[in-house]
């Protein structure tokens, strides 16, 4: 337990541990920015950075970080048997939008035209569960299609050799591969039609419960980071620019991919929603948790309920009670 | 406590040590289940034995990722095996090579030490651009985790060869060409064993990174995906089954050692 | 190619250091092909150091050598050696060994030859052991089987019959006399033992001080005759050969405490 | 072509060497600038030498991820040199006691070769549940990596000390506590050596995988941020500062060797 | 603790048997404290595997070993061996060598004794050199010294004059026997030679035969005169050895061939 050290005004901790991933968000402009450092001034703050939301997850389960940074499929698995890890989700960091894209060789033009073709992903991504969507709404059974599992760089090297036909893959591999492909469908295109992923953040339960404070003043500086992003893009592409080594073109252009929500959209009734009705977005971790299920990845499927309770509405509705 | 320098080469593993080793073993096991019980992590990370020995059954009759346990295994082995194969090959090669050119120790011996820091995890790409997403990356992979241990022992092996063994062998008409083949290589026999037995453990360790591209079937891709989703026992079953294997392997080339080298400590 | 009428060695102002520190010479011994010369010295003067260097095993520190009119430039199968410890291969068998330098020779060929070193070195029934399995002294019986296996025209030996108990020494030493006398091989023998070295040699050389130098050269014709232990020429040179040695010995390790 | 079978242990690098090292280095760069050019690969697979040159000078002076090379290089460095450290020392004292102690040969041996066998990258979040995210992880990480190399090195150099050497020494009074230090040790040093050699190199291979955790400052998540964003230039800057650094620590690894073991090859 | 009035060994009915072929015994022998006892014997018939079964370095066949009265269940410090190789610790200098056996002296008395005992097998000069860099005579003398060291009760000694020079040898033979007279050690002596068996020995064994038995086991006063050599017993019993050795070698080796 990090509670109730001298320095730490009340319902703040001695030690807020942050665990972070690279990924051109709010998260990073927060950060970049030191907005925490200066809110919570009696709070040590530890920044971690993870490669994955299998890591996050395991982070989570040992102890060793209070909130961090994880895709939805990791997260679905998190709140599933046999993990049911005791986190929460108080805010959506993205939805993802253009910046995941199943790119192919131009001579394919339709989805249907995958059948027999060798398509490469990230397993257990976002993207994975994104290209299997695609499948499914193209009539396609997952042995049709030829997937194999490589890393984003790995996949580029692929590409380059032609030994794959296509790729859903994120940003920046998925530029290059742009280049000489065609973008058969995005990750904001299958968003719109439900099969949305997004990147979460996540919150060990006994923490939200101990330091409401501090989570509301995360969940502000979140906010406040989604608001630059719409009103200084500039400022916003900067300071993700120096977290992610980019220029600030570059950084400026991916983080235009994604879709922000700020406090007000986090509410509404498409993501999380209210203590008093939760957001259509549980529903969309039950049918991911549902599609694991299928994979053989999660013991059983939870009931919906269980992902209702797993988005921290109550301290999203606290930290923005006033607005 | 009793000391022995020496284990007679020609005994074979008696009936006590074989009862010691099934007793730890169960002792293990017996540890393990009370860890699970009693819950000091939670099962996902310390599942019952039951639960792996469940996904074990499972594995072996269903499969996992559409290949059965044994078909994950044997894809796995032939890589190393391979891998291994032209790894030691070239090892001893290279090894003989620096441990007795000059030259070649000056430019190829630092070269070798380069290679041999460089993490798999940051040129897989570059493999997958030239060798593909086929077999060939991952055996290529596994061939440079397993050189490099058993160049280091060979050259050093070399360095160690008695001079006047050399000597003699050059006086008794042994050409320049022989000498390596006919002296150094047997002389130098036990140690380059000694980097082999470590050379198929790091090619072992390796076989996870290898299949991250491509890698199912493959018990390292089973583990792998496993992990992801967080499945311990069947990341643990993957790792007692690799282990197992290894273990098996390591013994064969024990044996090997025994029969080949009777002079070990006596010459 | 080695020039038929040349010496079969040629040592002219040798000298050998270890650190910095002359172990050897300068010494100049020439031997002519198939002389039996015996070396004899006290322990440390120099001995091994210079057969080594005739071997080709080292380079002298300055100084030339020779080998039937061929500078020394490495060892080489016309110049054979019994180390001053056997040294025999741990990985072959006895007969393994021996047969090391018969390479070209045809298979059939090649384990006769053996069988019958085997047989001289009374080792017929030890073929089959690994060196480790071996006694002292038939370690060393072996591995003059080993450096006589390929009949090399030179054969440096170094303390070869040190192991032996004195029959088997007096077997041994008439077995290399009669193969010497039969084969014409050039033979450069290093001995501890004053009678050895005069039974032995035709020419007896002494090596003293340190840095070893050649304190006595001297030619004999006992090894000829037929029972030379019997002939009145052999205590003279024993007797004149102990005094050198002796001498040698003292001037080294000073006058004997007791 | 020369042969040599012994290098004189007391002559340095002589000038020779050094330039034919130069040369080499200088040709490869060379070789490295045409394959640039010519774009066999992509600049994304194969960047210019200027392009890693220009990444080297804005890492050291502006910093990556917020931090000098010089940073990640030298919180990197601590890191293997804890885990080697740790790991030889373990490694060491588990191969006398196998080589040595006959129960623990039977007991151990096969559970160490069992160990040595599994993928970090498989049990990585084991070590992250029992011992966080910060330092430990990393370096029992690479005490894992690095110690069993050196058991093994260890426990065959054991069963290679000549008999009479255990003879004489007990004979002259060593106890049985003294003989392991006062004799095996020294006479098992080359081996051990060699192993320790081995067991670096093995540890510079897994530290990307050490710090997929948390791994910033570091220089192997530095290669794998760039990597992620694919700054080619700054993983083959990465990769080199490694292998220069690994190629420093063997070098000194080796003086060490031949200071310790003037014997190699004459004992 | 060893019981004072026991024999200093006791052998009775041992045997050696390698990979079930015997090569030695059945053998007794019993040696009484303050003997110099010398074993000689033809080449392979056993005499290092009896002085290593007597060490403790192997345990025998068959029969049991006591020292002192006390069972020999490995090698003891009580017990000083002088290998027939020398087996000097490659990794330590000579004077550490010699040192080994000496770690219950404080440092000024251990440097002393190392000292005296270089200066005793003439390699004062040498005890900073590494065993490797010595001649193969310097490497057995400083085997000796090491051995000599710890003062043991009982001393093993398998030729350690092999690769001697006649007089160096000679100078130790009387170094040794001279400290014999004084410290009333019991000394086990392998040797080929029959000179220095009788020279040497209050008792001389001969071992012979496949495998090897005591053919010959005879007490002797010459080593207690001041000038044994020209004592007539010395020509007589020398005489005797001679023939037994012969007798035995021959049989083992066959006929002299020529
Ligand atoms: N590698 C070496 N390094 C340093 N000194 C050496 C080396 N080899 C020999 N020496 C020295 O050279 C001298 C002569 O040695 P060498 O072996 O030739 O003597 P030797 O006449 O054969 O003596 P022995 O009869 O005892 O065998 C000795 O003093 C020895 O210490
Ligand atoms: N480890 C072993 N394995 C098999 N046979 C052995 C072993 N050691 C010794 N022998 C055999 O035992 C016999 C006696 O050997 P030992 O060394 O005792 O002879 P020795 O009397 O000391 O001879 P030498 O005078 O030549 O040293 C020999 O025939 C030898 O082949
Ligand atoms: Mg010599
Ligand atoms: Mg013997």
């Amino acid at each position: 337990g990090s509670g109730g050290e001298e320095a730490a005004a009340p319902g703040t901790p001695a030690k807020l541990r942050i665990g972070y991933q690279l990924i051109p968000n709010g998260d990073l402009i927060v950060k970049d920015q030191r907005w925490l450092e200066q809110a919570l001034p009696g709070t040590e703050i530890v920044w971690s950075k993870f490669d994955s939301g299998g890591d996050v997850n395991t982070a989570m389960i040992s102890g060793a970080i209070d909130i961090g940074l994880a895709g939805s499929s990791p997260v679905t698995r998190g709140l599933s048997a046999p993990l049911n890890i005791p986190y929460q989700i108080p805010w959506i960091f993205d939805v993802i939008g253009d910046n995941e894209a199943l790119v192919v060789r131009k001579e394919i033009t339709e989805a249907k035209a995958l059948a027999g073709k060798t398509i490469a992903t990230p397993f257990s991504s976002t993207s994975h569960y994104s290209l299997l969507a695609v499948l499914a709404e193209a009539g396609l059974a997952e042995s049709d299609v030829k997937i194999v599992d490589l890393e984003p760089p790995d996949i580029q090297a692929a590409w380059q050799r032609g030994d794959i036909d296509g790729a859903y893959v994120w940003t920046p591999i998925l530029a290059e591969l742009e280049k000489d492909g065609a973008v058969l469908v995005t990750s904001r295109e299958l968003a719109g039609r439900g099969k949305l992923t997004a990147d979460l953040a996540v919150v060990r339960t006994e923490f939200a419960r101990q330091y409401p404070e501090a989570l509301k003043v995360w969940l502000r500086q979140q906010d406040r980071a989604v608001k630059l992003a719409r009103t200084d893009n500039a400022a916003a592409a900067a300071a993700i620019g120096r977290q992610l080594n980019l220029s600030p073109a570059e950084a400026g252009r991916q983080l235009g991919q994604l879709v922000l929500l700020d406090a007000a959209e986090q509410r509404g009734p498409d993501y999380l929603g209210t203590p008093e009705a939760p957001g259509k977005f549980a529903e969309n971790l039950h049918s991911a948790a549902e599609f694991l299920k299928s994979q053989q990845k999660v013991d059983a499927v939870p009931e919906l309920s269980v992902f209702q309770k797993g988005l921290a509405t109550r301290e999203l509705a606290d930290a923005f009670a006033g607005s | 406590m009793r000391f022995a320098f020496r284990a007679d080469p020609r005994r074979g593993m008696t009936a006590k040590p074989a009862m010691l080793r099934a007793g730890a073993v169960l002792v293990l096991l017996a540890a393990w289940q009370l860890i699970a019980m009693v819950r000091i992590w939670p099962p996902v990370f310390v599942p019952e034995p039951a639960a792996v020995w469940r996904q074990l059954v499972r594995t072996s009759t269903e499969g996992y990722s559409g290949y059965t346990l044994a078909e994950h295994l044997l894809v796995s082995l032939r890589r190393i095996l391979l891998g291994c194969l032209y790894g030691v090959t070239g090892g001893i090669a290279l090894g003989l090579l620096i441990g007795i050119v000059p030259t070649v120790r000056t430019l190829l011996g630092p070269l070798v030490t380069f290679v041999r820091t460089l993490p798999p995890l940051a040129y897989l790409s570059l493999l997958v651009i030239w060798f593909g997403i086929e077999e060939e990356p991952k055996i290529w992979l596994l061939l440079l985790a397993s050189l490099p241990p058993v160049a280091v022992a060979t050259a050093e092996a070399v360095r160690g060869v008695h001079e006047d063994y050399l000597n003699a062998a050059r006086s008794l008409g042994a050409s320049r060409w022989e000498v390596p083949f006919r002296v150094v290589l047997p002389s130098a026999l036990p140690e380059i064993i000694t980097g082999i037995r470590v050379a198929v453990g790091v090619a072992y360790t390796t076989v996870v990174a290898a299949e991250t591209v491509n890698g199912v079937p493959g018990i390292g891709g089973m583990v792998r995906d496993a992990q992801r989703y967080n499945q311990t026992d069947v990341v643990i079953l993957g790792i007692v089954v690799i282990g197992l294997s290894g273990l098996l392997i390591d013994f064969l080339l024990q044996t090997l050692d025994r029969r080949l080298v009777p002079w070990r400590g006596r010459g | 190619m080695p020039s038929p009428g040349a010496e079969a060695v040629e040592v002219r102002g040798v000298t050998r250091s270890f650190r910095g520190k002359r172990a050897l010479g300068p010494v100049d011994l020439v031997v002519e092909p198939g002389a039996f010369v015996t070396l004899v010295g006290p322990s440390g003067c120099g001995k091994s150091t210079l057969l080594g260097l005739i071997a080709g095993f080292a380079r002298p520190s300055d100084g030339s050598l020779r080998a039937f009119g061929e500078p020394v430039g490495g060892p080489d199968p016309s110049r054979g050696v019994v180390f001053q410890e056997p040294r025999l291969f741990p990985w072959l068998s006895v007969a393994a060994n021996v047969a090391f330098g018969l390479r070209s020779l045809p298979k059939a060929a090649r384990r006769e030859r053996v069988a019958e070193l085997l047989e001289l070195t009374g080792l017929a029934e030890a073929g089959r052991l690994r060196p480790y399995e071996l006694s002292g002294g038939m370690r060393q019986r072996a591995a003059i089987a080993r450096a006589l296996a390929p009949r090399p025209r030179l054969l440096l030996m170094d303390e070869p019959f040190a192991a032996l108990d004195a029959f088997t020494r007096e077997r041994m030493q008439d077995e290399v006399r009669a193969l010497w006398q039969r084969t014409g091989t050039t033979v450069l023998f290093v001995t501890h033992s004053v009678d050895e070295a005069v039974y032995l040699g035709t020419r007896v050389v002494a090596l003293s001080g340190s840095p070893g130098v050649i304190v006595l050269d001297e030619r004999s014709k006992l090894p000829a005759l037929e029972h030379p232990r019997a002939d009145p020429g052999f205590a003279e040179l024993r007797e004149r050969l102990t005094e050198v040695v002796r001498a040698a010995a003292q001037v080294r390790n000073g006058p004997v405490t007791s």
